[in-house]
């Protein structure tokens, strides 16, 4: 993990690329240039740039984009995928609805 | 709160085993699963699957879902569907999702058996409506029987991509086209050749570059790349299709464990961030296993071993049977998945380029660009054989684990040995009925019967055939070589039905004594053809 | 490794990250430490997002008031990135008599000290925020308040000190302070060595073990505390929301999700097991305290839920303080779960104290050594 | 285009049980009840499940598993429904999303 540690590490210029409007996360339509940007402004790790730019927190939970902002953060860091490490895994693993969340039952009783 | 000696999550392959398995040891286990169906992703398979006649070879996906679920049943396992598990917390509990609640289990033991999700790739105009995944495309034509699309273009040409568009075909839709930047096909030949031969065209070293279309996929543009993976300007081919599959690999799906606090390792020749687990399948947390793709993406047939190996720990660390049965066991098992784990398809030959079988045979370059053999090279196949009267002729060049066909013959004219990777070998000595056993039970559809002597200046192949409408006989037609061109006339002779078969039903056609050697497919000749 | 610089801030959080940006601002060379391989990875980003005023202990109110007057309505601008600061007031809810007496308190408490909040009736609450249920009889309700993105403006004050040249070090366990003759001047991490003129110590409970390499104690205690998430609404309301009880609070974000946290009473004796995972009986308990004011949101659904730790110091108001027998080091933690909508303000001071300058506002109720036996 | 499959190679003669009819975008159309309401549009024709949040782009199944979320819609009123794996319903109402609502209703109309 140390790679990614100083922030201050001379990862290059920000240089604009011809696929930078494809659309990477898809629920919360973030594009690949602006996942790169965001490394550029310091966004070093996959949480960070999850919070950055809400890649990964829309409805699918990064379900689908998770492992494609993982590479192209690994890219533009110079890293290989294992130095990058994750963003985190929530309750619950899909969407709840409030009133069933809020609804505890007994195993067994009449749901 | 509610307790259980084992829980699982999940009812696919892996889960159900382990509950079968935990159960026969007396454990009282509990399976939870999201889906309205289980089995995981086995009921979506219709095709046969590869591996030992021992562990369900040559069966079925969706039979092998049926029998395992009726093996959990009648030993007391409890399988909730519809029951999605929220999460994984302190102390082995997990909150399920049932109906309109949300309950609270604790498990003295828990395995996780969640299985895959798929990979996905973008290009401009991924997110259009008609670009969907394998996946997607298997559950929309086997479990709800609407088919995704007529014209599909499938990306990806591992066994998944391979499968499903045989399974796609087979639900009546044209694939187009199956594209892979690799340069060569990534699953087992035997699944490219059945493509192949129907006239499915591969373009290997090519990409997508873009989905065409406004509201949904009108079509796709392709074109070639190069050794870096850069498109070759002036290749650019435009196909019209209204969906566009994506098959792209697996990712374990282990969020649960994840969340749990379990030690993760990023391991890309398990497909991605799994558990750090001992061969037994435990976790770093005591008392947690995990089993299946979850624990590193293979074979759905790797995935049953491992969960039944998971089952087995779990009943040790329960105290329900002694360390030495464990071993003894898990031993057995161990050695079976671990000869489902050699050959060239193996893990720690992924990515290489293997040039000969362990038997020393050239590897057709022709297969794993084209998807089928050239003429000149099937013949120096051991289970390619020149006889006189009606034989099996078995297209078969690379150790993959499989070996249903060697007890499929009565006669014993086929061969591979304990080495379940071995390519057949057909025994020239031996004396084949024609009975045609081995053709239906062969799970890559690569094995043939010919006749050269059938009748004067003709022959007969039999061919297996899973596609409606079935021909008759009497029908004409055309027969198809390899790569899916029309060779010659043909007329269908016989057509063999049976319950053993399952639904492969065996096509023998007359060719000229000239194609007997080419001629691998057929095609029905009416009049809008 | 051995480093120098000017001044060293011991935790990479928005206390850590404000006040890196205002000593840059100066041109101060300035290295963060950061435990965690995350900027922000503590509270944080693990707070309900309220910019809010009402509600605060008196001694704290001028630094959240000093906040909403002079630092966030320009912060966007400033650090030039969104922040989503969005100043639309702050409902606090009470269903019961019981409950508008806790309300009156706190409401006079603020308004003793020139805060703009008022008791209102049930009906004027519905005005301002048409969801709520019959069963709220009335709140307090301050105009003045909000709520902004805890992990934008976390992430907003970091980027905006590394341009301005702070060097941030992230994985950076700090093992121990050092004095080196008679003045903090070392900080030891397992990697290395570092120096600096002027030490800041800001690693929420984790400060507490720091400040003991250094003969000092905060008596302070951490509580796990969880948040849910929901899926994107179309916009309801802007106001912050809290009750009485505390049974929830939060607001709707930007994006269109809920964020609520809220309590189970277990908060302060859940199991540590080092990992802050959620416990699986608070989210349901929080759905059920949102429901019970919203229930118009009863079909929306939870997508994610996360928890985090507060560090509650002894009378649950922060030390920002110079410490004066340990010359160099400044301590600004125990924050108790109302830190974020005062971060910058707290920047900025713990700033002006590392550069000299007279801080703005008066720190002495904030003092490292005001903690006395009760008798 | 009928999408359907009556019958396959190896699962036979698909049966789906009771015809329903429900609405989509106001047309009435057929589906089987319990399929999930994807595959009913699906073999009704119906690509576009919704239009996206920011950009207006218009989504469709994706995953068909519940997992990709991309096939919300709102059904009965409440958006971002799941329609891969929400079965069919006898007279259920099924909008196109927008954003997270459907473009009739305004603001919070779409929880109540």
């Amino acid at each position: 993990m140390h790679n990614v540690n100083n922030r201050s590490r001379d990862i290059g210029e920000f240089v604009p690329a011809e696929d930078d409007e494809l659309l990477i996360c898809r629920c919360e339509e973030i594009t690949k240039g602006e996942i790169r940007r965001a490394i550029h402004d310091g966004m070093f790790t996959l949480t960070e740039i999850r919070r950055y730019l809400r890649t990964g927190m829309g409805l699918c939970q990064g379900q689908t984009c998770g492992k494609l902002v993982k590479e192209i953060a690994a890219r533009e860091l110079g890293l290989v995928l294992s130095e990058l490490g994750n963003a985190s895994s929530r309750v619950p693993m899909r969407p709840i609805e409030m009133k069933v969340f809020g609804n505890e039952k007994e195993p067994g009783e009449n749901a | 709160m509610k307790r259980y000696d084992l829980i699982v999550v999940g009812a696919g392959p892996a889960g159900l085993s382990a509950a079968v398995e935990a159960a026969k040891y007396g454990l009282k286990v509990v399976v939870f699963d999201e889906n309205a169906n289980p089995g995981g992703q086995l009921f979506k398979q219709v095709h046969k699957f590869f591996g030992s006649k021992e562990h369900k070879a040559k069966i079925r996906g969706f039979r092998i879902g049926s029998q395992l679920l009726e093996e959990a049943n009648n030993l007391g396992v409890e399988v909730v569907l519809n029951a999605t598990v929220a999460g994984l917390f302190q102390d082995k509990e997990i909150t399920v999702r049932i109906k309109d609640s949300i309950q609270h289990y604790k498990g003295d033991a828990i395995l996780v058996a969640t299985g895959a999700a798929e990979n996905m790739v973008p290009f401009k105009g991924w997110t259009l409506p008609g670009v969907i995944g394998a996946g997607a495309a298997q559950t929309m034509m086997n479990l709800h029987g609407v088919v995704p699309g007529q014209k599909i273009l499938m990306l990806g040409s591992g066994n998944v991509g391979l499968v499903v568009s045989y399974q796609l075909l087979q639900a009546g839709c044209e694939v187009v086209a199956l594209v892979d930047a690799a340069p060569k096909i990534g699953g087992y030949g035997v699944h490219a050749a059945k493509l192949a031969r129907t006239g499915v065209p591969f373009y290997l070293s090519h990409t997508i570059i873009k989905a065409e279309g406004t509201d949904c996929v009108t079509g796709v543009t392709i074109a070639e790349v190069d050794k870096t993976w850069k498109t070759i300007p002036g290749t650019a081919k435009s196909l019209a299709v209204d969906t566009i599959c994506l098959a792209v690999g697996l990712s374990p799906m282990a969020q649960l464990l994840k969340m749990a606090g379990c030690i993760m390792e990023d391991n890309p020749k398990k497909g991605g961030q799994v558990p750090v687990c001992n061969a037994y399948g435990e976790t770093s947390l005591r008392g947690v296993f995990v089993a299946g793709d979850v624990s590193g993406v293979e074979e759905a047939s790797s995935a049953m071993i491992e969960g039944r190996i998971a089952g087995i720990a779990a009943a040790e660390y329960l105290g329900y049977i002694d360390k030495a049965v464990l071993t003894e066991v898990a031993e057995a098992l161990e050695s079976a998945l671990s000869s489902l784990r050699q050959g060239m398809f193996a893990v720690e030959n992924r990515g290489k380029n293997i040039e000969k079988t362990d038997e020393g045979y050239v590897v057709s370059q022709h297969l794993l660009k084209k998807g089928y053999f050239q003429d000149a090279e099937v013949e120096k196949y051991p289970g390619v054989t020149r006889q006189p009267g009606v034989h099996a002729v078995i297209e078969c060049s690379q150790n993959i684990p499989c070996n249903p066909c060697q007890d499929a013959c009565p006669r014993h004219c086929i061969k591979i040995g304990d080495k379940i990777t071995s390519l057949p070998v057909v025994d020239e000595t031996a004396n084949c009925s024609g009975c045609g056993m081995c053709v239906a039970a062969c799970s890559g559809q690569a094995i043939f019967l010919v006749n050269e002597g059938y009748e004067a200046g003709y022959a007969s192949i039999t061919i297996p055939y899973e596609f409606l409408p079935l021909p008759g006989e009497g029908d004409r037609g055309w027969a198809l070589d390899r790569g899916g061109s029309k060779v010659c006339a043909a007329e269908v002779v016989k057509v063999q039905t049976a319950p053993v078969f399952d639904h492969t039903s065996l096509l023998t056609i007359k060719v000229p004594v000239a194609m007997a050697m080419k001629a691998r497919f057929f095609k029905e000749d009416n009049c809008h053809a | 490794m051995h480093k120098c610089t000017e001044v060293i801030i011991i935790g990479g959080g928005i206390i850590g990250a404000a006040t890196a940006y205002y000593l840059a601002l100066q041109g101060i060379k300035v290295v963060v430490l950061e435990k965690s391989d995350n900027i922000g990875d503590g509270g944080s980003s693990r707070n309900g997002g309220g910019v809010r005023q009402s509600g605060r202990d008196p001694r704290e109110l001028p630094l959240a008031m000093y906040g909403v007057q002079n630092i966030w309505p320009t912060l966007s601008d400033e650090l030039g990135m969104d922040v989503e600061y969005v100043k639309e007031g702050n409902l606090r809810l009470g269903k019961t008599e019981q409950h508008l007496n806790i309300l009156r308190n706190l409401t006079k408490r603020c308004v003793d000290l020139g805060l703009d909040v008022r008791m209102i009736e049930a009906q004027e609450a519905r005005e301002i925020c048409p969801y709520l249920s019959d069963e709220v009889i009335g709140a307090s309700w301050c105009p003045t308040d909000g709520h902004a993105n805890p992990l934008l403006a976390t992430l907003a004050f970091y980027r905006k000190a590394r341009a301005l040249g702070t060097e941030f070090i992230t994985g950076e366990n700090v093992l121990e302070i050092k004095k080196i003759k008679g003045r903090a001047r070392q900080v030891i991490t397992a990697n290395g060595i570092y120096e600096g003129e002027t030490i800041i110590l800001a690693a929420g409970y984790d400060s507490r073990k720091i400040l003991g390499t250094v003969g000092l104690d905060v008596p302070m205690t951490k509580i796990s505390l969880e948040v849910l998430v929901t899926e994107a609404q179309p916009k309801m309301f802007g106001q912050m929301l809290g009750t009485a009880m505390a049974d929830f609070y939060g607001h709707q974000s930007k994006h269109g999700s809920f964020v609520f946290g809220g309590s189970s009473g277990f908060e302060d004796t859940n199991k540590n097991n080092g990992t802050p995972i959620t416990a699986s009986i608070t989210a349901p308990c929080i759905c059920r305290g949102i429901m019970k004011y919203f229930p118009l949101l009863k079909d929306v659904k939870i997508v994610r839920t996360w928890a985090g730790w507060a560090d509650i110091s002894a009378d649950k108001i922060p030390v920002i303080s110079p410490v004066e027998e340990v010359p160099g080091l400044i301590v600004a933690c125990g924050f108790t779960g109302h830190g974020f909508g005062i971060a910058p303000t707290v920047g900025l001071l713990v700033a002006q104290l590392a550069s000299g300058v007279k801080p703005v506002l008066d720190l002495a109720e904030f003092r490292y050594d005001r903690f006395k036996a009760k008798i | 285009m009928n999408s359907r499959i009556k019958e396959h190679p190896i699962l036979g003669k698909i049966e789906k049980g009771r015809r329903v009819t429900f609405s989509h975008d106001g047309n009435i159309i057929e589906g089987f009840e319990g399929e999930p309401i994807s595959a009913a549009l699906k073999a009704a024709g119906v690509m576009v499940h919704r239009h996206t949040q920011k950009y207006g782009a218009p989504r469709g199944i994706f995953c068909a598993i519940g997992r990709c979320t991309d096939c919300v819609m709102v059904v009965d009123g409440k958006p971002n429904i799941r329609t891969c794996i929400t079965p069919l319903a006898e007279g259920m109402i099924v909008e196109t999303q927008y954003g997270v609502s459907a473009k009739s209703t305004n603001k919070a109309e779409g929880m109540a």
